[in-house]
């Protein structure tokens, strides 16, 4: 075991992947020399060369485009986008060309295609920097779409989603890029729970909370104060976001017939209104309350000194599991 | 009205003088004059002329050989035309008056380089083998595609304009990475219209391209409108230009000639095998139908401009060559059109028949395997079309 | 009152525009000479002139990119996609520019553009010509996005757009557009409904069916199917889908104690699942059974032959409606 | 390994040699030879060069205006640098080495004339008379920016790499449309980087502008580097022939010549302003510090090329100038760097005292109107609020 950060453990998982298969690239603006703006790809041009971690011109669409033609050709390319805010320019050939060839094809041809993207808020930049796009890409049939939640995750479920023949949206929790865990770097993926899975991280009695991401920790925090306050949370991280692994959630809310999804997305029409509405109707004789959503409200990311009051904190989950009871 | 007349005069600027030639130290003085040359070896009488770049050594037999694909690619598409109008097609993109352009870049390919079309290039799918039933079950709405791109090197039709000249380019990338550049290389070859010069993607393209120098070559078939729009709507200059700008080499070739075509796309696409990067090839032709069966051309165009074309139409050139250098008997035209024939009576029996796909159909393929949302959907809508078989027993 | 086909409706609603304002454009691929592929702008370059109603570039975010610009000169652009499936190369310029560029500039900036989409599917077109992408856009906070139903709508609802101050992101129910109504063309507007309310198409007791678009007929065709066998449906056109008018909704559910939701996009993270949600929030305690979602199933579009299946209908509504029935 | 070599054999094909010159019908070869001319009007040692395009009859209270400009800016970067450093900003994008750029092009707009800016023209804001504090407001995280664009005709900053490009563009057709085109006319600028010449909207924005013939100058800072990407990751070629494939004249100018910029910017804002269309001007300059504070460039590049780059210093030009051509004493140095320090000093203030922004202001200015939603919202986030003043109280 290895303490690392989830940045250096996803590096670390990238090297797996660039040492398994020759086919695995990265690429992505400033993923060489400079290893990405966050260090991610820190170190990878230097020992797997130019041709297989290439810092490409500064144009998403001709990132995931290329990436699309290089996966035609048998490649596993990996894209970096270097900020959530800047994967819009790749929107179109993300959801109208990786997600839908496979069925184009009729299965005839994969796109085994990652896009990684840093997102979330909390760390003080400038507008664009700080987005939570996930739900866009949720809603887009082809696409499986995955956030890791702590360093250990992030090791293995970056490579998971190498080896997926399926197209995935890797959605990194920025913030938590500098949080240390234990991670087993010499641990194959055989042990790893499956890419699609959620997790129960903390279980619990009273209340279900579904998270993902930067959120993870937050909710993690939360049910440990909550339990001085003598109520039982059972945290989730949801870990994929599309498919959901509804039969984990389920079977969770069926228990304690309270939930509380929370991301840092704006909540209107996040992932917080598809897994509210399901749960609903999965659960509808067992909810004691209905499903609460914690997230951004519904405005553009504000300026970054505003930032606290927008995002979700540990004590609006804890005002959410309040509520929760108030029914 | 003073807004009317103020744009009135914005878009007559646009068309006037720009006082270009005063203004020494733009890098556009020293262009080409806009009479670019057109690289043609064949000219509409069927005479052969020659060019210095581009040497055609090409047997009877071989020229034989393009007359019969110019003819049964245009005799497939009016079948599909037919097929439209008798409500077995949804739609139907006619390549009609773009063969050559089609025919003389499709048989430049070898088996090993890769095609990527745009959703008109029946003539390259000709070319490259595929049956055109799969195109058929597209335009009817049987499919999207679904052919197996590696079976004859010809990618899926790709609607959405421009987004496949990335996939070439990435593509070509690929060729780089597996060595395969050089001697005995391969290159790729995209489609792409007029109107999708405009599109980001395609110039994004042109970077990707140019940097990496990937053997690709993109051919433009510059059908002089985008739906109804004319070029002027897409660029001030000729089209091959654009390439120079981004550092690559632009030509512009007669896209009604076969030959032309044949032996530009040849050299660019020998050019690119080896190792010396992209090309832009504008091959310069006419969309003598409509944008599509559901378009109505009269509504934007003159039939005088149509008339013009007709007369640099490219078969009747090829047969008139053959006929002008006595190469063949005259049976060979009527054996052609017979065979032209047979084809499309094939292909209008085929359409005619052709099943639908079975509804639980659409579930597959969505992702590798089936996930348990997929599988859950498809249960229910199972029990969904079940629940009406009582229905309909009972009545 | 004149009989008018939708697309003849949103017709004379532009040229009301254009006569109103001179400072209106309209612009697009193919909106000037052809009148658009579906002629909705048939005529209006004869009559204003190619500086009013401008033939793009083939280029989607050229087009609304310069319709920012026109807008920030004091022009009020109507950008019209060809196709549903087109919007995507002009989505960046949509949720980082059009969207932010009031919040950006603290309430300076008004960027008043309407982006005129003809969308869903139904008449037997080829790929990316039957998308409903409506909840992608209502996922991002500065946008008001609508739909019009029916003809009288439409003429009144595309002028409001123009109108307005705020970007408007305008669907239109492609394969309604023949469909025909009376429409009161020299009526102003005083009497319209406001851009921002739902309206209650068919009154009803039983179960509330809310929808919009293409489903409006649908879903009022099933309340007549409905009251056939005795049960009184209450059919909502939504016509604002963000912001969503919450208090017509709420007041509906709460008095018929069920409801479905109908729209042509995937349910799997629809406009459904926010409007479940916030619901069940609202109206946890008068709810009977969990508010029920009809739409397309979590693929991509399938080819046309196979639509019928995919898409809802009349006898798929009847079916949730009776399934509300069975909590 | 068999792979990395073949990649290795991929990138070196890049750089080498590309058969160009043997493929004669192609465009390319008739562009002019890449060691462009470079627009220089005063030597890095402070001489003054003349051009035949560009006469440039200047002032020596206008050399001091620009140099007093010149210094300023330099100094208010250095100040936000510091205050980055301190925690008072969240980052910082340091102009450094690009001032002679912005000052050149800032100065030679009118009032009337538009300026769509990046997120690095603190100089060119400096010359539309915006309040520095406004740009320190953005990178401190109290505004988006904020500032009102028509006040001083300069718009809000722009981080998504490109998009203004197109917003210039329509201005500019707006421009046309109200007839602002011709003698007395209007013209817009707009700034973007090298990096910024990849993205599909830059080169839309150039059809845009080239097929409208939209009064536009494309103003393109290539400071050399893309955060760690060099040039040669974004084009082969020199960036101000991207214009000629267009249709329209680009002209590559000596970024860190005052002079030169504010010449050629002059003539090319008038030749749009009376109706000519747009220049894509490249002002060829060099970042001399980091792409942002948070960046490092010691990870990917070397300190002699700084060193070679400060040698060409825009400010020194200047100073050397004025001395050589004594037209100043040298007490006006000291008069200029006073007030900078002034400058600097009110802005170092001015940003240790600038208040946070209120919490509720993050709902406002969504819509032109509060919505139910967010009245609800906001009332939701008060009572939220509410709820801790009672706890705190209790503590
Ligand atoms: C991104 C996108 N926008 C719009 C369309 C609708 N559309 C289909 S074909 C076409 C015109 C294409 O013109 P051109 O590139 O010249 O090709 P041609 O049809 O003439 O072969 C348009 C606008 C599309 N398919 N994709
Ligand atoms: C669409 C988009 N992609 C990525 C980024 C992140 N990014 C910010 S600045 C930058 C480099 C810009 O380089 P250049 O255009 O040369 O401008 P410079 O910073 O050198 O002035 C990048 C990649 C962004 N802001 N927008
Ligand atoms: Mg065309
Ligand atoms: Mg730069």
């Amino acid at each position: 075991m290895t303490t690392l950060t989830l940045s250096k453990a996803l590096n670390e998982g990238l090297r797996k992947a660039l040492e398994n298969d020759p086919k695995v690239l990265i690429m992505g603006e400033d993923v060489g020399k400079l290893g990405g703006v966050f260090r991610v790809t820190d170190g990878l041009q230097k020992d797997f060369g130019e041709a297989r971690v290439v810092d490409t011109p500064l144009a998403e669409s001709g990132i995931v485009g290329t990436a699309i033609g290089l996966a035609l050709r048998g490649y596993r390319p990996i894209c970096e986008i270097q900020f959530d805010g800047f994967v819009f320019p790749a929107f179109d050939q993300i959801v109208c060309q990786l997600a839908k060839m496979r069925y184009r094809s009729l299965g005839k041809l994969s796109l085994p295609v990652v896009i990684r993207i840093p997102f979330g808020g909390g760390i003080g930049a400038v507008e664009h920097h700080s987005e939570s796009p996930e739900a866009l890409f949720a809603h887009t049939p082809g696409l499986r779409v995955v956030s890791c939640g702590d360093p250990a995750d992030a090791f293995a479920m970056i490579q998971q989603s190498v080896n997926s023949d399926d197209p995935v949206i890797f959605f990194e929790p920025k913030r938590r890029y500098w949080d240390k865990a234990e991670v087993d770097v010499a641990e194959g993926l055989a042990a790893a729970l499956p890419l699609d899975r959620a997790r129960v991280l903390v279980p619990g009695s009273d209340v279900t909370v579904l998270t993902y991401g930067p959120m993870v920790r937050t909710c993690a925090e939360a049910a440990v104060a909550a339990a001085q306050d003598g109520r039982s949370l059972e945290v989730i991280d949801l870990r994929s976001l599309a498919p959901l692994d509804t039969a984990t959630i389920v079977e969770s809310v069926r228990k304690t017939g309270r939930c509380v999804v929370v991301h840092e997305a704006v909540v209107t029409g996040g992932l917080g209104a598809e897994i509210a509405a399901r749960i609903t109707q999965e659960c509808f004789y067992q909810l004691e309350a209905p499903v609460l959503r914690v997230g951004a409200y519904t405005t553009p990311y504000p300026p970054s000194r505003l930032e606290e009051h927008y995002l979700p904190d540990l004590d609006r989950v804890l005002d959410a599991v309040d509520r929760t009871f108030g029914y | 009205m003073a807004v009317k007349d103020a744009g009135q005069a914005a878009s007559s600027q646009s068309r006037g003088a720009r006082g270009r030639a005063s203004r020494s130290a733009a890098a556009v003085a020293d262009r080409p004059p806009e009479q670019a040359e057109l690289v043609q070896l064949l000219t509409p009488e069927g005479e052969r002329v020659k060019h210095p770049d581009y040497p055609l050594d090409i047997t009877a037999a071989e020229v034989k050989g393009l007359y019969r694909d110019l003819v049964i690619v245009r005799r497939i598409d009016f079948e599909a035309i037919a097929l439209q109008r008798q409500g077995e097609l949804g739609i139907w993109a006619s390549l009609l008056g773009q063969e050559a352009a089609q025919v003389g870049s499709g048989r430049a390919l070898g088996p090993r380089d890769m095609a990527f079309p745009t959703y008109r290039e029946h003539g390259v799918a000709w070319c490259r083998g595929l049956d055109p039933m799969k195109l058929l079950e597209l335009f009817r709405g049987v499919s999207h595609g679904g052919w197996d791109p590696t079976e004859h090197n010809f990618h899926l039709y790709t609607i959405v304009i421009g987004s496949q000249t990335l996939h070439a380019t990435g593509y070509a990338m690929g060729i780089q990475r597996d060595g395969a550049v050089g001697e005995d290389g391969e290159a790729v070859i995209v489609y792409f219209g007029d109107g999708a010069t405009s599109q980001g993607d395609v110039n994004e393209a042109f970077i990707y391209a140019s940097v990496n120098n990937a053997p690709v070559v993109f051919f433009c078939q510059n059908n002089q409108w985008a739906i109804s729009e004319p070029l002027e709507r897409q660029s001030r200059v000729p089209l091959y230009q654009r390439a120079s700008g981004f550092g690559f080499p632009g030509v512009r070739v007669d896209g009604n000639d076969v030959f032309a075509c044949l032996a530009v796309t040849r050299k660019a696409m020998q050019a690119a095998r080896e190792g010396q990067g992209p090309t832009l090839i504008e091959a310069y032709t006419y969309r003598m139908g409509a944008h599509t069966t559901t378009d109505d051309p009269t509504r934007y165009r003159l039939s005088a401009e149509l008339e013009a074309w007709k007369l640099k139409d490219p078969i009747e050139r090829v047969k008139q060559y053959l006929i002008r250098t006595e190469q063949v008997e005259m049976s060979f035209f009527d054996e052609v059109d017979a065979e032209a024939a047979e084809v499309g009576g094939q292909v209008r029996a085929a359409c005619q028949t052709m099943p639908d796909p079975l509804p639980e159909s659409m579930f597959d393929d969505v992702y590798t395997s089936r996930t348990a949302q997929n599988a859950a959907e498809r249960a229910e809508f199972d029990a969904y079309l079940d629940s009406f078989v009582g229905e309909e027993a009972a009545r």
